[in-house]
């Protein structure tokens, strides 16, 4: 177990080092940071001097080991824009980012199980070729029309939720949370949903597959000849079965949420990482840019473990045998 | 005596885009109370398919095209799945070929056990957990109250039959159907298995329909056997008859075919040819372009079961015996 | 055991069961027709687009914004009307369908190769060949699309500064979008692999002394494919809406050459205003594109798939 | 409190605090609520008293301020001749923005606690036309809080004064979440409130970056101000019952201009030779484009055509001065003549998010030129990009371009100098913004005298002379002046001032 | 020690060894403190086949048949032991460069699989799966090569025309003599059989072993038959191996080994097989299952299913020694302990 969580952890490190290398490369690639930090008629001289005192005239690999080194230190240097440690702002946007990415989430997982299992037991119904049908067009639309859309109806026309933002947030002094609110709930509800609905399309028919897959399994026939209820043979048997790949890919869309997030938060203006990360990107502030890939990268890798563990809490095979690929 | 179970006529098929295949077609015969069935055929004769529909465990978009099934003199075959399903598990116990994925890999045995038999007997969870750790005992399973938590995995083969066999019996069922129990295990285990299931069988006063491909087995187990070709049963009776003095020419075409321990040739007899699949049998007897004693007759009509001595056999070569009544009561 | 042919072999068009599956959902016949409609019409997009969208010498800016011909203002030389710049839309439309699709399938085929190959190669040769080539996978599914297509464009834009969007824009978005999709070609293939590597016709036929590369080539990559069918097609729906939100974001085609994102991105912008056509119909299209070959990856994925039968 | 806090959103963000750090106009003019300068800018841009109650010209070279009495900061010090002195000196210092707002060589000296003069180096007869822009900051504040220097553009770390605001004006800030919210409150202690004509109490500041999402919040009455609406929403914020725009011309001229720099452009097909070194072309390019559609049909006619880079507004004899007319014939005949009967490839560099609907203009340009036979490679991109390629810094690595251009001054002179003189290569020397090297001696010469002019005839005759030869040679092509379009809930009344800043001082709710 | 031959071997396999690593990965392992586990499928097997001879390898499932079956034909490279063929050692032949008398000799040895679903690629038609040996080979191309692919198609009972269908479209029995008509298509002379019957039904299972024993006789071909049905290794072998745990515990010519069977294992096996003559026989009741090869037990891997085991079969391992007409390897027996 201990061996197992160190085997992630170093996996971990080098993915880090990977991503390290990569935001570092790319970013500094990109457009000059010289021009956002200073207005239009500032002289080249002027431009000059600042290049070099922010090191962008030092060889690559010693900037690159200055990054590294700052990073490990939880210090991505100052937002160019900004004028504010880049650490600060992730720290304060992180909480909307990851209220957001987790409530839509959870709608994910909540609504898209349920309708997984439901289209999975009862194929031929109806209903459950609606819910096909619903959920396709859910994935063939992309998501920031679907967004422009939500707003165009609940907000502009019906004015039911908020169009933009947060609403009131309260600040438990590490934390930021928009969840104690009913402004804050209910801002909450329209990108949560935009955000989620992609995943919960895909964990609907991932549910359904492999529920259909489970359901023609021996032991499920096994069941039935035990004469097991209808409800202990869905629910306690093969829900169950279907839900390692669920964990799986849940886990990995979790990260992509988080990602995809940049485009949800650009369009109800929700205050959050993805937002800053693309201003960043417009303003070409790399310090900003640098500490968000790396940030989500870090992420991505926590919820690996966390999804890892999860498996060997669901599926005993694994405890002994280690994680069969 | 009311045979435990009695089928009639028993019809399975399929509609496929090619028409509608008939599986099992008009499949009759019937096991009394302790006594053992063996069926025996080759793949794809319909075995499976008759123990599936008895349990009324028939898959989309198989489905029952007539006859009847009796069990204990009670029509089965047509109970709502509500009512079939207490009859599953409590009144008829199945067994399934391969035990590596008979068992649902992500619960202990234990809960499998207990769920199974509170499922159809009233008993409070330390009770039930009592009696699995007896029944795991009966079976033959070493330490039975340690292991009862373990989940499948940790078990080997012939101890997941075992497993298998337990949960089968846990309501004490007046019929067990064996499907294949032994083919995916070693001929070492093969044999402790088949003991242990005869053993608890005639224990509990269970009739046992053993459906297996192999002769053999048969042989050592059963007290009638039927043998299927294509769907039908083409011969039925007591075992030492069927395999000492068949009647089919099928029957005898297998007996020939199995090379056996006892004696040695050098040249094996063969049947000619292959099972028909199902959507071609052949009209007539299925079995007639591979017979070498067919006549005119068997191409153009379906035989009809003879009784000949002990057994019943579809078979023209066996015609002449008038028919008696099936009923035996 | 069973002596019957048990499962058709997967994905041979002509093997009927496909096809009789086929002929039997509406819903997959009528998905068929549309994509064909929309592939023939991006096809065949510069004989029946009544203008040339790409013209610019013929654009009037004074005919901007002109309606579809059956609402007032409207006028039969503009069918679906016009958007701000004066180009009609349905010449746009078909001329963005096609660049969508062009961007869709060489993006899906750029995936396909390359995470097939690796795939085949990591399954294949196994050892410390696949764990590298499957732990580059793991950190490729680190990035989604936009982020790698965000980097991407940024990178090759900064590394070539004198390149114009329009030279740029189809590579960077194949590349980016290629690069975030073969990850799920390798995987499938590589698993696909490792089954039938183990299979004794690849026995059979390493026995008889062909190379690895024949091997691969000959006999593993044709009983990998079916999977992978499925995967394409409804990557093919990703890939185009992918392409949308990027340009969505700012790094799609360049609006000179505009996608269907492009359009919609455009469109966006005259929500409010009451010019519904200029988003409306790029909308349509997209949607029922996607849909359609969702539609059509759905049906293949669960006829080829023979438990489901 | 609800109907006495009044909610806005900007398409940009307000990144610091320091009034010094960027000159950017959204920065300053959200500033300016918090602190002021000497002189203030009327609803009209007229120039009205601010700090200082009075100031007088004592000679050419010499101003002299007497500031006003009895003004606190907010935090409860008074306003002293320290504090201008102060401040002066952080202008000027290194790391700040606005540099430029105070001529080199000018000296500021204290005569009492209420009377500072400044002596110039040269006559400067707009002195104080910026000064409504470099506010002015409590001396003892800053020394106390470690804020005395500016928090520069490339600054580690911010100091106090970047993320704390503490000035004299009308609004206090009570919180800064930078992207996130700003919070303002009504200062009660301000030197006008007696006189004051706003009447609420509370400022809530977001920024809404994507147009749709700020319309919606408009029309979804979450907002009682939203700015800009992009031209094409107009119509529909306007219908929508409860919500109004507010519509003007902004000074800013939007224009085109030409690399006559280089003896070969970067991005053309014509090789040897720079075909827009030749007047021919130049003015063939004007007069292929129809700008009364564009201001039509792109900015919906919230765009003044215009013939010169200056408002109207700016300078009182624009009116003498008329676009070319709209002639492609004429302007075919003058690339024949020129010798490209065939017309030549050429690449354009636009900025995408900068201007009112800037990459719509532009590929309009695009388009009309491909009707005279140039063949225009459009390169629209994010205004980071696009000013990292086009400006000195990248090395003026341009041949064809859209700007936009406010005289920050408000004078000609600005543009005058900026945009039309001759530069040396790097834009150390000459108009720093002149991306083409537009270059005539007589220009350069006028631009000299006309800054120390302080007769405004002479002045605006040595104006005009200049801007007749930068007319007639087709320096660059002047497209229009943009217009304003601020989205407004129909209860509340504000002031709309041509350089787009919002002052929360006139906002009645 | 090899055992004695009658007249020259083709095949002689020596001191045969393979084991499998299946240690958890390097890290897992060395923070766990466990050391590297390998299952050892094979261990140190000796045997010789002569020419035109049928040897067979008995053994319940996982005892390592397939193993050698795959280690004989050079799928995979031993650990230790040779396998030499007409006097050429095998290398292993899936990774190309080999000399021109491996060459050769590689098309001399064939195999057929067990399971007739998988062994032939669903992707190719029947007469470019049996044609292929010979494209690899160079054996004959265009009209020589169809001709010859008809030839091998009648001669295992199937119609010339059948080459143009794909494998999907055929029986299993059919199957299984498409892939002895492959096998045979690069005309070897050793052929590997492993489980060649076991997916088939009886009555298929007969026309297949009918089949190849009439291909033995026609041209001389030497088998290697692997099964674990006891009846069909009797009917089809001359002399017969047992294996137990990856080791043989007894060799010996048929008629010996079905009739006067001398280790326990072997005994066991044959009492277990449930006997269609109903004799009801006298039997050693089989117990127990199969040890884990990963941890075999210690001495005699059999002891602790053996009715006969002592102390020393518990410590110490028995070697295969030569008894009555074939070699065992059993302390009981060689202590004399053993009844017959
Ligand atoms: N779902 C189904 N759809 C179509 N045909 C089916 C289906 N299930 C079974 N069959 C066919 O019905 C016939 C009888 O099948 P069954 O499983 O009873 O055979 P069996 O005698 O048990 O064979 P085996 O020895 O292989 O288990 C076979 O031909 C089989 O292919
Ligand atoms: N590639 C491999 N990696 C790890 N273990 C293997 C491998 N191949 C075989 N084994 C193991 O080696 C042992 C012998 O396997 P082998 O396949 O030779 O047995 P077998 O006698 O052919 O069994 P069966 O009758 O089931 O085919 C088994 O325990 C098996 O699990
Ligand atoms: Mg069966
Ligand atoms: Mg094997």
């Amino acid at each position: 177990m201990i061996a197992f969580i160190v085997r992630r952890m170093v996996q971990a490190v080098v993915v880090m080092l990977v991503v390290a290398l990569l935001a570092f490369m790319m970013f500094r690639y990109v457009g000059d940071p010289i021009n956002q930090m200073v207005g239009i008629d500032t002289s080249p001289a002027a431009r000059e001097a600042l290049r070099q005192r922010l090191g962008l005239d030092d060889p690559m690999p010693l900037q690159f080991a200055r990054f590294v080194a700052n990073a490990a230190r939880g210090d991505f240097g100052v937002s160019y824009q900004f004028k504010q440690p880049v650490a600060d702002l992730l720290a304060a946007r992180l909480p909307a980012t990851l209220e957001l990415s987790i409530a839509s989430a959870l709608f994910a997982l909540l609504v898209g199980i349920p309708m997984g299992v439901y289209t999975g037991l009862n194929r031929h119904a109806p209903l459950a070729k609606l819910f096909l049908a619903v959920s396709l067009v859910g994935i063939s639309l992309p998501t920031f029309l679907i967004g422009i859309l939500f707003i165009f109806v609940f907000a502009v026309h019906l004015r039911w939720l908020p169009s933009f933002g947060r609403g009131e947030v309260v600040d438990l002094g590490f934390w930021t949370t928009g969840l104690l609110t009913v402004s804050g709930l209910k801002a909450l509800i329209l990108p949560a949903i935009t955000l989620g609905l992609f995943q919960m399309t895909l964990i609907m028919r991932l549910v359904r597959a492999e529920m259909l897959e489970v359901m023609r399994a021996d032991f499920i026939r096994f069941c039935r000849a035990r004469g097991l209820t209808a409800r202990a043979i869905h629910f306690g048997h093969a829900l169950k079965n279907t839900l390692v790949p669920v964990i799986t890919v849940t886990g990995l869309q979790l990260g992509s949420v988080i990602a995809f997030a940049i485009i949800t938060e650009t369009v109800f203006q929700w205050p959050g990482m993805g937002l800053l990360f693309l201003q960043a990107v417009q303003n070409v502030d790399i310090p900003i840019m640098a500490a968000y890939l790396m940030l989500i990268a870090a992420l991505f890798v926590a919820i690996n473990l966390v999804v890892d563990l999860l498996y060997v809490v669901v599926d005993p095979r694994i405890r002994l045998a280690g994680r069969a690929t | 005596m009311t045979p435990v179970l009695r089928v009639t006529n028993l019809r399975v098929s399929f509609p496929t885009r090619r028409g509608v295949l008939t599986a099992v077609d008009g499949v009759s015969f019937e096991i009394a109370a302790g006594e053992v069935l063996g069926v025996v055929g080759e793949s794809g004769a319909g075995k499976s398919l008759t123990g599936a529909a008895v349990i009324g465990l028939v898959d989309l978009p198989g489905r029952l095209a007539g006859g009847e099934v009796h069990l204990a003199g009670e029509r089965i075959d047509i109970l709502s799945e509500a009512e079939m399903r207490k009859v599953r598990g409590r009144r008829i116990g199945m067994i399934f070929q391969d035990p590596l994925t008979s068992l649902d890999p992500l619960k202990t045995i234990g809960q499998q056990l207990t769920e199974t038999i509170r499922t159809h007997l009233p008993l409070g969870r330390r009770a039930a957990r009592r009696r699995a750790v007896e029944l795991l005992e009966e079976v033959g399973i070493p330490a039975a109250a340690q292991r009862i938590d373990a989940y499948p995995h940790a078990f080997s083969g012939g101890m997941r039959q075992r497993v298998v066999i337990a949960l089968a019996l846990a309501a004490e069922p007046a019929l067990v159907i064996a499907d294949e129990p032994t083919t995916a295990l070693d001929v070492s285990v093969q044999a402790q298995i088949i003991a242990v299931l005869k053993r608890m069988c005639r224990e509990h006063g269970a009739a046992v329909m053993l459906i297996t491909h192999d002769m053999g087995v048969i042989a050592e187990t059963a007290d009638r056997v039927a043998v299927m070709y294509a769907g039908r049963i083409v011969e039925v009776g007591p075992v030492a008859d069927v395999v000492r003095r068949p009647l089919h020419p099928y029957t005898a075409g297998l007996m020939a075919a199995i090379p056996s321990l006892a004696h040695r040739t050098e040249r094996l007899a063969q049947i000619p040819g292959a099972m028909p699949r199902l959507d071609a049998i052949p009209r007539g007897c299925a079995f007639h372009p591979r017979c070498a004693e067919a006549f005119a007759k068997c191409v153009l009509a379906r035989p009809e079961p003879a009784v000949v001595g002990a057994s019943r056999v579809a078979c023209f070569l066996h015609e002449a015996a008038p028919e008696p009544a099936l009923a035996t009561t | 055991m069973s002596e019957l042919p048990a499962v058709a072999p997967r994905g041979r068009l002509a093997d009927s069961d496909l096809l009789a599956a086929f002929l039997r959902s509406r819903v997959a016949m009528l998905a068929a027709l549309a994509t064909l409609l929309i592939f023939a019409a991006a096809a065949f997009a510069p004989l029946i687009a009544p203008h040339d969208p790409y013209d610019l010498a013929s654009l009037s800016l004074l005919d901007s914004l002109t309606p579809p011909a059956w609402r007032a203002g409207g006028t039969t030389t503009y069918l679906l009307g016009t958007d701000d710049q004066g180009r009609d839309l349905l010449s746009a439309l078909l001329y963005g369908t096609r660049i969508s699709l062009a961007v869709g399938f060489a993006s899906v085929t750029f995936a396909a190769v390359l995470g097939i190959s690796l795939g085949l190669v990591a399954g294949y040769v196994g050892g410390v060949v696949d764990a590298v080539i499957m732990r580059i996978a793991d950190v490729q599914l680190t990035f989604p699309a936009i982020l790698i297509a965000l980097l991407i464009d940024g990178t090759v834009r900064g590394l070539l500064p004198g390149l114009t969007r329009e030279e740029s824009a189809f590579g960077v978005l194949v590349l980016s979008i290629g690069l975030s999709f073969w990850v799920q070609y390798a995987r499938t293939v590589r698993g696909s692999t490792l089954v039938e590597a183990s299979k004794e016709y690849v026995l059979a036929a390493r026995l008889i002394g062909l190379s690895p590369v024949t091997i691969m080539a000959r006999h593993i990559l044709p009983n990998v494919l079916g999977p992978v069918l499925v995967i394409a097609a409804i990557n093919l729906a990703l890939a185009i809406i992918t392409e949308a939100t990027l340009s969505f974001l700012g790094v799609g085609m360049p609006p000179t050459q505009p996608s269907l994102g492009m359009l919609i991105r455009v469109g966006q912008d005259y929500l409010f205003s009451g010019e519904w056509w200029i988003i409306v119909f790029p909308g349509a299209m997209l949607a029922i594109l996607v849909l359609s070959v969702n539609l059509l990856g759905d049906f293949l994925r669960d006829a080829l798939n023979p438990k489901l039968r | 409190s609800d109907d006495t806090t009044f909610r806005y959103a900007f398409q940009g963000e307000l990144s610091g605090l320091d009034p010094y750090t960027l000159n950017e106009t959204f920065s300053l003019g959200t500033l300016a609520n918090v602190y002021e300068g000497l002189i203030r800018r009327g609803p009209d841009m007229e120039i009205i008293p601010g700090l200082a109650e009075s100031w007088e010209v004592v000679d050419d070279t010499t101003w002299r301020f007497h500031l006003r009495r009895g003004v606190t900061f907010h935090n409860g010090n008074p306003f002293t001749a320290d504090d201008v002195l102060f401040s002066a000196e952080r202008v000027v210092s290194e790391g700040s923005d606005l540099g430029a707002r105070i001529p080199p060589g000018a000296q500021f000296v204290k005569l009492d606690d209420y009377t500072v003069e400044v002596r110039l180096a040269t006559p400067n007869p707009i002195l104080h036309s910026e000064w409504d822009a470099w506010a002015i900051m409590d001396k003892e504040w800053a020394e106390e809080n470690g804020g005395v220097a500016v928090t520069s553009a490339s600054a580690e770390t911010p100091n106090y004064a970047a993320l704390h605001a503490n000035g004299t004006g009308p609004f206090k800030v009570v919180s800064h979440e930078v992207g996130v919210k700003t919070v303002f409150e009504a200062n009660e202690d301000w030197w006008n409130w007696g006189d004051r004509s706003f009447n609420i109490d509370r400022v809530e500041f977001t920024p809404i970056a994507s147009d749709a999402t700020r319309v919606a919040a408009l029309l979804s009455g979450e907002l009682d101000m939203a700015y800009p609406i992009p031209v094409q929403d107009i119509p529909r914020v306007s219908a929508n019952p409860g919500t109004e725009v507010l519509t003007g011309p902004e000074l800013r001229t939007i224009f085109l201009g030409f690399d006559q720099d280089r003896d070969e452009l970067l991005y053309s097909d014509v090789k040897g030779t720079n075909p827009f070194k030749d007047v021919r072309v130049r003015k063939a390019v004007y007069l292929a484009i129809n700008e009364d559609a564009i201001a039509a049909k792109i900015m919906r006619n919230l765009a003044t055509p215009s013939a010169l880079m200056i408002s109207p507004s700016l300078y009182a004899r624009s009116g003498e001065f008329e676009r070319l007319p709209y002639d492609p014939e004429q302007a075919k005949a003058l690339l024949a003549e020129a010798g490209y009967p065939d017309g030549f490839s050429v690449g354009m560099d636009c900025p995408n998010d900068r201007y009112v609907n800037d990459e719509q203009i532009c590929q309009a340009v695009v388009a009309m030129l491909a009707g005279i036979g140039i063949d225009v490679e459009l390169n629209a991109q994010p205004k980071a990009k696009f000013f990292g390629k086009v400006l000195a810094s990248g090395g003026y690595d341009t041949s064809f371009y859209l700007l936009g251009w406010t005289a920050g001054s408000l004078d000609s002179h600005h543009v005058i100098f900026n945009l039309n003189t001759c530069r040396n290569a790097d834009g150390t020397e000459g108009g720093a913004f002149n991306l083409g090297n537009y270059c005539n001696p007589e220009v350069d010469a006028l631009g000299a005298k006309i800054l120390v002019e302080n007769d405004p005839v002479m002045r605006d005759q040595m104006i005009f002379d200049a801007f007749t030869i930068i007319h007639d040679e087709v320096s660059h092509v002047p497209l229009h002046q943009q217009g304003l379009a601020w989205g407004k809930a129909a209860g509340v009344a504000l002031v709309q001032r041509p350089d787009n800043k919002l002052l929360f001082d006139y906002v009645k709710k | 020690m090899t055992d004695p031959v009658a007249g020259d071997p083709l095949v002689a396999v020596e001191g045969l060894a393979k084991a499998f690593d299946v240690s958890a990965p390097w890290l897992d392992r060395t923070l766990g403190g466990e050391g590297r586990r390998l299952l050892r499928a094979v261990a140190d097997v000796s045997f010789t086949i002569g020419r035109g001879e049928t040897f067979a390898l008995v053994g319940e499932s996982g005892s390592g048949k397939s193993t050698i079956a795959r280690l004989v034909v050079g799928l995979i490279e031993a650990d230790r032991g040779t396998v030499t063929i007409d006097g050429v050692a095998i290398g292993r032949v899936s990774m190309g460069r080999a000399s021109r008398a491996l060459k050769t000799l590689r098309r001399r040895m064939q195999m057929i699989f067990q399971d007739p679903f998988a062994s032939l690629n669903p992707r190719m038609r029947v007469d470019a799966i049996v044609g292929e040996p010979m494209r690899a080979f160079g054996l004959a191309r265009g009209r020589r090569r169809r001709e010859r692919v008809a030839a091998l198609l009648t001669a295992v009972g199937l119609d010339p025309l059948d080459g143009r269908r794909f494998p999907h479209e055929f029986s299993g029995g059919q199957r299984q003599r498409i892939s002895i008509a492959r096998a045979l298509a690069s005309e070897p002379l050793f052929l590997v059989c492993d489980e060649p019957t076991s997916a088939l039904d009886v009555s298929v299972q007969a026309q297949i072993l009918n089949l190849l024993k009439d291909l033995q006789a026609e041209r001389g071909l030497t088998f290697l038959f692997i099964s674990h049905n006891l009846a069909v290794v009797q009917h089809m072998a001359d002399r017969v191996g047992v294996l137990y745990l990856g080791r043989l515990v007894e060799v010996a010519p048929v008629e010996t080994v079905f009739v006067a069977p001398l280790h326990p294992y072997t005994r066991m096996l044959l009492d277990a097989v449930p006997d269609l003559s109903m004799s009801s026989r006298d039997r050693l009741r089989a117990t127990g299952e199969i040890a884990n090869p990963i941890d075999p037990p210690p001495g005699c891997a059999f002891h602790p299913r053996c009715p006969l085991a002592d102390t020393r079969c518990r410590t110490e391992p028995p070697h295969l020694l030569a008894a009555g007409s074939g070699f065992v390897a059993c302390h009981a027996v060689a202590e004399g302990r053993a009844a017959l």
